[in-house]
C-alpha cells in the first residue's frame, strides 16, 4: 500500500505534444492535452473516485497511476519513491477493467493465483490467500469451475479478486466497473467493495461518468473535466460546496442553478427583465464578491430553495413554468426573467400557482466568480 | 390517428415475447412502456412499428388495418438505443433523409432539415459524419430524423440508456419539451421509473411478455395495481414484506407494529405483503404516527442528491430514501421510521388491496391477467 | 529485447520468403546460355530481351491479356451475384437457409480435377469452350461461394438496425442497398474482389482446359512454350515473373481494406 | 442477432444458386452418370452397376495414392500451423510496417499455382537453382528429380512456403480482435511473454486456428498443379497425389467410368470434411459472438 503523489503530471497523446500547457482561461479551445497539470496526492488507504464527463481524461489519468501510459511531463511518486519510468508489475498495481478479464482456459482458482503464482509465491500460501479471497468475493463455491462459463458479474469478481490476492498491492484501479453489470446487480457489487475496502483498507481508484457510483463508492470523490481536477471532496462538500460551476453542474439531479448576477449593496441583483431582483447574501460573502473582477454568478441547489404563495422578506418574484410530478419529489421550473430555475419540492406539497416568490436561504446561496466559489467566512467544507 | 392493437401477440420459435394484448393509443399521446430488460419492451414497439408482423391480432391504424402492411408504407419513426444513423451521410443527409424519400421540395427540406437541427442544437455540426460526434450528438441527430419527419407514430426505445448520466438527464428534459406540442402519438419504452415519470403522459407497465397495468403515469405509480408493478415501478426498490393483519394491528415481518387504521383500516384479518418506498421511511422521526424500526447498514448509496440506505433487519433487506447527501458506516446500527399511512398491502396472489390514500383517484386498469 | 529479437525473426523469414522469387527475377534478367554456363547469385550482365520477347510476340503477351480478361470478368460476375445473397443470409432467415449456405461451402471445397472432364464436355455442349466468359463461369464455382461467405461477415457487422431506419425513411431495397448500404461494407466489397482476383488468377487447370487458342491464359501458354522450345530458362522466368506483376499490384490497392478485412476476421 | 423471417429472400439468392448449380450441379450429375456406365464411343454405353467402383476401391496405386495424401495434408499442416502463428506474433501491430509485411506476406498467395511449380524448379535444380546448387555444392547429393526423398522434401517446402502467409495472417487477424485490456491485465498481473501466448493469445486464437487449420487441410487436398509442374507426381510415383492420378486416369487414359467412380468417392470425402469444417465453423460463431 502506498501514499501516491501526482507532481505537475500532464499528458498528451499526440506525438509532438504542444510546447506549453495552455492557461486554463484558454484549455476550452484546446484539445491536445488530456491531462493538464495535475497536483494530487491520494493517501494511502483512501477510497476515491474520479467522476467526470467523457473524454474529460479521467482514464488517462488511471492509466498514467498503472503505468500502462507514461506521462508526457511530471512525475508519479509512490510513498516518495519516483516510479514514472516503472512497469505497471514493478508499481505493483491491479486494475479492473470495463470489461471482465479473465483468463479462459483456466479455473476460478487458477484465475486468483495467477498473479501470486508469477510471482513465485509457495503453494501453501497461494492457496490459503485464494481461499480467504474467494471468501470476501463468495466465490468459493466455484473455485473448481472454469472461469469461462460464468455470469458477467461473476467474471468481474474474479477480476477483482486478482488484485486482491495481492497483500503487497499498492493500489487497486477500477475502470468504470460496473459497466456490463445488470442494473439489479449493480448495488450488490456496490456494497462488496464498500465492504473490502473496510476490510483490506487498499488505496482504491474509480474512474465513473455516474455520479451515483463515485458518491457511493468513494470517500473523497475528484472531478474531473478538460484534463483538469477541479475538485476532491467528500461526496456532501462535492453537493454542499461546489468549489466550481462544473462540479455544482455536474453533481446532483438536477444540478445547481446558476444565475448570472451582479454584487450591489449586499446583495446579489439577477435580471428579471423589471428592475432586477435583490437576492440578499452572507455580508462577508458579499464583500468578497464585490472584489472579484471576474464574471459573477450565483449557485443554489435546487433542493435548498422554497416557495411560498405571498411576498415576503427577501422573496423573488418569479413565473413557474411547469411541475413536473416524478413521484418521490415535483420538479418546478421557475422563470427568473431570462433565467430558469429548477425547484425540488416535496411529493406532499401544493402544487405552485402561475406566478410565485421565491425564497434563497442566505446560508445555502453560494457565489462563484470566473467559475470559481467565492469563499464565504464560516464555510469550509469537510 | 388512432393506434390499436387487438389481442397482439408475438411467439418466436416457440418462445413468448408478448403474451395477447390489447393497447389503444390516442393520436397526440404520450406512452411510456416501462418494464425490466426482456420484459417485451422492444417486440412491442416493433409490431407498432410493423417491422416484425404479430403472431396473432390485428394492428389498426384508425379505421385501417395494417397487420401485414411493410413499414415503408407506414408513417412511423422510430430511435434506438443504438446510435442508428447512416455511417456515410453527414448530418444534414441524415436529417433529410426522410424527407428526401417522401419527395419533397429542396427548398422545404432545408427549412424542416435546419429547424430540427436548430432544435436539437446541431446547427453548427450539419456538415459532419456521424462518427465525428459524440454519443449524445449522435443520438440528437437520430432523434432529428426521426422527428422531421412528423410521422404519426414516433417509437423511441429506450434512447437514453447509452448516453453517460449526465446527458442523460439533460436530453430527457428536452425530449418532453419536444413531444408536448406534437400531433404525433410518442411511444418511450424504458427501465427506470424516473424516466416514466419525467416523460408523463400513460404509462403501459409490462413484465415477461405481459401487460400488466395501464393508465396516466402518476396514477400507475400510486397505485400500483399488483406486486410486481409495484417493484417495477420503483426505484430504488420498494420494500416488500410479509405481514399479517390481526383484529387491531398488523404485524409486519414478525417485529414490527402497525395500527390497523386509515387505509389499512378496509384490510380483513389474514396473512399480505406490505409495500413501502424507500423515500416513505426516513431516518427523522416526520410524524408522531410512525413506527420506529431498527437495523443493521449494510450500504449506503448517494446519487447526487439522494441517499439510499441499505438496512439489514434479520433476513429482510430494507431500503431507505433520504434527501441530501448523508454517510452511514457499514454495520452501523440505524433506526429509521415508517409512516403506516404510505403502505401499500398486496393479496397473498400479489393483488393490490389497500393503497395509500391520495391516489384514489387513479384506474387500476388490469389487462391480460394480473400476475 | 524481444520486440527486437522478434523483428529480426520476421525479416528474416520475409527475406526467406522473397528468395525463390529473387532467384526467379535473376534468371529472368539472364540469357538461357548464360544461365546454363556460370553459377550467380546475380545478372552479371542483366538485360530485359526476354521481357522484350514476350512484350512483342503476339502468342505470349495475348495470354496476359486472356488472363486479365476473364479474372476481371470472374470478379465482376462474382461480386454481383454474391451481394445480394450476401445480404439474405445477413438478414433473413428463410426455408433452407442453411443447408444452402452449407451447399455453398461445399462447392468451395470441390476438387477442381473432379469437374474436369464433365465441364469440358457442358462447355463444349453449350459452345462456350474458348470463351473468356466460360472461364470466368467455371471459376465462379469456388469463387461466388468464397464471396458470399466473406461478404456476410462483413455485412453481419452492420447493425441491423441501420437497415430498419431506412426502410421506415422509405427506402426501397436497391436504393438502400447502393446508397447506404454498400458505403457501409466497402472494405469488405475490397477485401473479397482481392480473393475472387486471386483465385482465378491463379488457378490453372480448368482454365487451361476450357481453353484452346482464343482465351488461353498465360500461365498455360507457358508451360505449352517451355516443351516446345526445350526450356528456355530465362524466357520462362520472366513470364513467371509477369505473371506476379498483376497481383502484386493489385494487394497494393488493396492493402488498407486488407488490414481492415483482416482484424474482422473473416477471410 | 435475430433475423427478419421471410423466405422472399430466396429471390436475392437465386443468382447465385443458379450460377453455382450450373458449375457445379450439372457436371456432377455427368460424373455420377459416366461412374455408372461404360462407354465406347458417342451413343454406345453400357450400364455397368457398381462395377467401377469396385474397380477403384480395389485399385492399390489409388489407395497408395490417398495414404500419400494424408501423409502430405498432415506435414503441410504440421508446419504451417505453428510457423504461421509465429510469423503473426512477430508482425508489427502498426505503423508504416504493417502494410509492408502483409503486401510482402501476400505476394506468394498471387502466384498462378503452375508459376509456384517453376518457381521451385528453377530455385531447387541442382544445376542453375540457388538451394539445388548450394546444397549440392555443401556436399549433400540433392535432387528431386530421381530421389524420392528429395522429391517429398522439396514438394513439402514449396506448400509451406507457399500457404504459411495465409495462415499468419489469419492468425494475425486474430490476434488483433483481443482486446487491448487483456494486455495490460497480463502486464498487472506480472505474466510473462510466453504466459500471455499461453492464457490469452492461444485460447482467444482457437476460433481462427480453426478456420486456418480446415482450410488448409482441405486446399493440400486438392493440390494438382504445383507438384505436378515440379515432379509431374514422380519420381515413380512418389508424389503422385489423388488429383495428380485422378488427371492420369481420366485425361491421361481416358479411362471415363473408373476416373468418375473415383471423383465420387473423392468429393465424397471432401464433403465429409466440408461438414466437419461447417461444424466447426458453428460453434466457433456461437462461441465468439458474445
Amino acid at each position: 500500500m502506498a501514499r501516491i503523489v501526482f507532481d505537475a503530471i500532464a499528458h498528451s497523446y499526440l506525438k509532438t505534444p504542444p510546447s506549453e500547457v495552455s492557461a486554463p482561461e484558454v484549455s476550452a479551445a484546446d484539445g491536445d492535452w488530456a491531462l493538464r497539470d495535475i497536483d494530487q496526492t491520494w493517501e494511502d488507504g483512501g477510497a476515491y473516485a474520479l467522476l467526470g464527463p467523457s473524454g474529460c481524461g479521467k482514464t488517462t489519468l488511471l492509466n498514467v497511476i498503472s503505468g500502462l501510459i507514461a506521462p508526457t511531463r511530471g512525475r508519479i511518486l509512490f510513498d516518495d519513491r519516483d516510479v514514472t519510468g516503472l512497469t505497471p508489475r514493478a508499481r505493483n498495481i491491479a486494475q479492473v477493467f470495463q470489461f471482465p478479464v479473465i483468463y479462459d482456459t483456466m479455473t476460478v482458482e487458477e484465475n486468483l493465483a495467477f498473479p501470486l503464482r508469477n510471482r513465485g509465491l509457495g503453494r501453501a500460501e497461494t492457496r490459503t490467500r485464494v481461499a480467504e479471497v474467494a471468501e470476501t468475493l463468495d466465490l468459493t463455491v466455484d473455485l473448481k469451475r472454469r472461469a469461462r462459463g460464468l455470469s458477467v458479474d461473476a467474471k468481474q469478481k474474479i477480476s477483482l479478486g486478482r488484485g486482491l490476492v495481492r497483500d503487497d498491492v499498492a493500489a487497486i484501479l477500477f475502470d468504470e466497473p460496473l459497466t456490463v453489470i445488470d442494473p439489479h446487480l449493480k448495488w450488490l457489487l456496490r456494497r462488496k467493495l464498500k465492504e473490502i475496502h473496510e476490510r483490506f483498507h487498499l488505496t482504491l481508484i474509480y474512474v465513473t461518468h455516474d455520479q451515483n457510483e463515485a458518491l457511493t463508492f468513494a470517500d473523497r470523490v475528484a472531478v474531473m473535466n478538460e484534463g483538469r481536477i477541479l475538485q476532491v471532496g467528500s461526496p456532501r462538500a462535492l453537493f454542499e460546496a461546489p468549489r466550481h460551476t462544473f462540479v455544482g453542474y455536474f453533481i446532483g439531479s438536477p444540478g445547481m442553478n446558476l444565475i448570472p448576477c451582479r454584487i450591489a449593496d449586499g446583495a446579489a441583483v439577477v435580471d428579471d427583465g423589471i428592475d432586477g431582483a435583490r437576492i440578499a447574501l452572507d455580508p462577508a460573502l458579499a464583500a468578497r464578491a464585490a472584489a472579484a473582477t471576474a464574471p459573477i454568478e450565483l449557485g443554489i441547489r435546487p433542493e435548498f430553495l422554497r416557495l411560498a404563495d405571498a411576498p415576503g422578506e427577501g422573496a423573488v418574484a418569479v413565473a413557474i413554468a411547469g411541475v413536473e410530478d416524478l413521484g418521490t419529489y415535483k420538479l418546478v421550473t421557475a422563470r427568473l426573467g431570462p433565467h430558469r430555475l429548477k425547484i425540488k419540492l416535496g411529493e406532499d406539497a401544493p402544487t405552485p400557482a402561475e406566478r410565485a416568490h421565491l425564497i434563497f436561504p442566505r446560508e445555502r446561496t453560494i457565489v462563484y466568480a470566473g467559475g470559481r466559489l467565492v469563499e464565504g467566512e464560516a464555510r469550509e467544507g469537510s | 390517428m388512432t393506434l390499436r392493437l387487438e389481442a397482439v401477440s408475438k411467439t418466436v420459435g416457440g418462445e413468448v415475447h408478448l403474451h395477447p394484448l390489447d393497447i389503444t393509443l390516442a393520436p397526440g399521446s404520450m406512452n411510456v412502456v416501462l418494464g425490466p430488460t426482456l420484459a417485451g419492451k422492444t417486440s412491442l414497439m416493433r409490431l407498432m412499428a410493423g417491422l416484425d408482423r404479430p403472431s396473432s391480432g390485428r394492428v389498426l391504424v384508425g379505421d385501417h388495418d395494417v397487420t401485414g402492411l411493410s413499414v415503408r408504407r407506414r408513417k412511423v419513426a422510430m430511435v434506438y438505443q443504438q446510435f442508428i444513423n447512416y455511417p456515410s451521410f453527414t448530418v444534414y443527409d441524415n436529417i433529410a433523409s426522410p424527407l428526401r424519400r417522401a419527395k419533397i421540395g429542396r427548398a422545404e427540406i432545408d427549412r424542416r432539415v435546419r429547424e430540427a437541427a436548430a432544435m436539437l442544437r446541431l446547427d453548427g455540426l450539419l456538415d459532419r459524419l456521424p462518427d465525428a460526434l459524440s454519443g449524445g450528438q449522435q443520438q440528437r441527430t437520430a432523434l432529428a430524423r426521426a422527428l422531421v419527419k412528423e410521422a404519426d407514430l414516433l417509437l423511441l426505445d429506450e434512447p437514453l440508456v447509452n448516453l453517460d448520466f449526465k446527458l442523460r438527464e439533460e436530453l430527457r428534459e428536452e425530449l418532453r419539451a419536444l413531444f408536448e406540442t406534437r400531433r404525433t402519438i410518442v411511444v418511450y419504452a424504458t427501465t427506470e421509473p424516473l424516466e416514466a415519470l419525467m416523460i408523463g403522459g400513460d404509462t403501459l407497465v409490462l413484465d415477461q411478455g405481459r401487460l400488466l397495468q395501464a393508465g396516466p403515469t402518476v396514477s400507475v405509480y400510486r397505485t400500483p395495481a399488483c406486486v410486481r408493478v409495484g417493484e417495477v415501478f420503483s426505484d430504488p426498490p420498494i420494500n416488500l414484506i410479509a405481514g399479517d393483519v390481526g383484529a387491531d394491528d398488523i404485524r409486519l415481518g414478525g417485529a414490527i407494529l402497525l395500527p390497523r387504521r386509515g387505509h389499512l383500516r378496509v384490510l380483513a384479518p389474514g396473512a399480505y405483503r406490505f409495500g413501502v418506498r424507500a423515500h416513505h421511511l426516513s431516518v427523522d422521526r416526520r410524524h408522531g404516527d410512525e413506527v420506529a424500526v431498527e437495523g443493521t447498514v449494510v450500504l449506503d448509496e448517494i446519487n447526487g442528491s439522494e441517499t439510499f440506505i441499505h438496512v439489514e433487519l434479520g433476513d429482510a433487506l430494507w431500503v431507505v430514501q433520504e434527501e441530501g447527501v448523508h454517510g452511514f458506516g457499514l454495520g452501523e446500527r440505524i433506526r429509521f421510521f415508517l409512516d403506516p399511512r404510505h403502505v401499500f398491502a398486496f393479496a397473498p396472489d400479489g393483488a393490490l388491496v389497500a393503497a395509500p390514500v391520495g391516489g384514489d383517484d387513479a384506474m387500476a386498469v388490469g389487462s391480460g391477467g394480473a400476475a | 529485447m524481444i520486440i527486437r529479437k522478434r523483428t529480426v525473426g520476421l525479416i528474416l523469414y520475409l527475406a526467406i520468403l522473397l528468395l525463390p522469387i529473387y532467384w526467379m527475377l535473376n534468371m529472368s534478367l539472364r540469357s538461357n546460355a548464360d544461365i546454363m554456363g556460370v553459377f550467380s547469385l546475380y545478372p552479371t550482365d542483366p538485360n530485359f530481351d526476354n521481357y522484350i520477347k514476350i512484350f512483342t510476340d503476339a502468342s505470349w503477351y495475348s495470354g496476359y491479356i486472356n488472363s486479365i480478361i476473364y479474372v476481371s470478368l470472374n470478379t465482376v460476375i462474382s461480386l454481383s451475384v454474391a451481394l445480394p445473397a450476401a445480404y439474405a443470409f445477413s438478414r433473413y432467415r428463410f426455408l433452407g437457409d442453411k443447408h444452402m449456405f452449407f451447399w455453398l461451402l461445399t462447392n468451395r471445397m470441390a476438387p477442381p480435377a473432379v469437374f474436369l472432364l464433365p465441364f469440358f464436355q457442358l462447355y463444349s455442349t453449350i459452345g462456350l469452350i474458348d470463351t473468356y466468359l466460360a472461364v470466368a463461369l467455371a471459376h465462379t464455382l469456388f469463387n461466388v461461394p468464397l464471396a458470399v461467405w466473406i461478404l456476410e461477415g462483413f455485412m453481419s457487422g452492420v447493425p441491423r438496425e441501420i437497415d430498419e431506419t431506412a426502410y421506415i425513411d422509405g427506402y426501397g431495397f436497391p436504393r438502400f442497398f447502393v446508397t447506404v448500404f454498400l458505403p457501409l461494407i466497402r472494405s469488405g466489397v475490397g477485401v473479397t474482389a482481392f480473393f475472387c482476383f486471386m483465385f482465378s488468377w491463379v488457378e490453372l487447370l480448368l482454365a487451361r482446359t476450357l481453353t484452346t487458342t482464343d482465351a488461353k491464359p498465360i500461365a498455360a501458354i507457358m508451360t505449352r512454350t517451355v516443351s516446345a522450345t526445350g526450356l528456355d530458362w530465362g524466357l520462362l522466368a520472366a513470364a513467371g515473373m509477369l505473371t506476379i506483376v498483376p497481383g502484386a499490384l493489385v494487394i497494393y490497392f488493396v492493402r488498407n481494406y486488407m488490414a481492415k478485412g483482416f482484424a474482422m476476421g473473416r477471410v | 442477432m435475430n433475423k427478419w423471417d421471410d423466405n422472399r429472400a430466396w429471390l436475392l439468392v437465386l443468382p447465385v444458386f443458379v450460377i453455382v448449380a450450373f458449375s457445379a450441379i450439372i457436371p456432377l450429375m455427368t460424373v455420377v452418370n459416366y461412374s455408372v456406365q461404360d462407354i465406347f464411343g458417342p451413343g454406345q454405353r453400357v450400364f455397368v452397376g457398381t462395377e467401377w467402383y469396385q474397380e477403384v476401391l480395389f485399385d492399390r496405386r489409388l489407395r497408395e495414392a490417398l495414404w500419400r495424401q494424408f501423409l502430405f495434408s498432415g506435414l503441410a499442416l504440421l508446419f504451417e500451423m505453428p510457423l504461421g502463428v509465429l510469423i503473426a506474433l512477430a508482425m508489427p501491430k502498426r505503423g508504416p510496417g504493417v502494410s509492408v509485411t502483409l503486401v510482402l506476406l501476400a505476394l506468394p498467395l498471387l502466384i498462378p499455382w503452375n508459376v509456384i511449380g517453376t518457381i521451385w524448379i528453377i530455385f531447387t535444380r541442382p544445376d542453375i537453382g540457388l538451394l539445388g546448387a548450394t546444397v549440392n555444392g555443401l556436399g549433400i547429393l540433392f535432387d528431386h528429380t530421381s530421389s524420392p526423398l528429395d522429391a517429398w522434401i522439396t514438394v513439402v517446402a514449396m506448400e509451406v512456403w507457399h500457404w504459411t502467409p495465409l495462415v499468419a495472417l489469419l492468425a494475425y487477424a486474430g490476434l488483433r480482435a483481443i482486446p487491448e485490456a487483456y494486455f495490460q491485465a497480463a502486464r498487472i498481473d506480472g505474466a510473462s511473454a510466453w504466459d500471455v501466448f499461453r492464457f490469452i493469445q492461444l485460447p482467444k486464437l482457437r476460433g481462427v486456428l480453426t478456420i486456418s487449420l480446415l482450410l488448409r487441410f482441405m486446399d493440400s487436398f486438392l493440390i494438382y498443379a504445383e507438384p505436378f509442374v515440379l515432379t509431374g507426381g514422380g519420381p515413380g510415383n512418389a508424389t503422385t497425389f489423388l488429383s495428380i492420378y485422378l488427371v492420369k486416369l481420366a485425361v491421361g487414359q481416358f479411362d471415363l467410368g473408373p476416373a468418375a467412380a473415383f471423383s465420387i468417392i473423392y468429393f465424397l470425402i471432401i464433403l465429409l470434411f466440408s461438414w466437419l469444417f461447417y461444424q466447426a465453423l458453428q460453434n466457433v460463431g456461437t462461441g465468439d459472438k458474445r
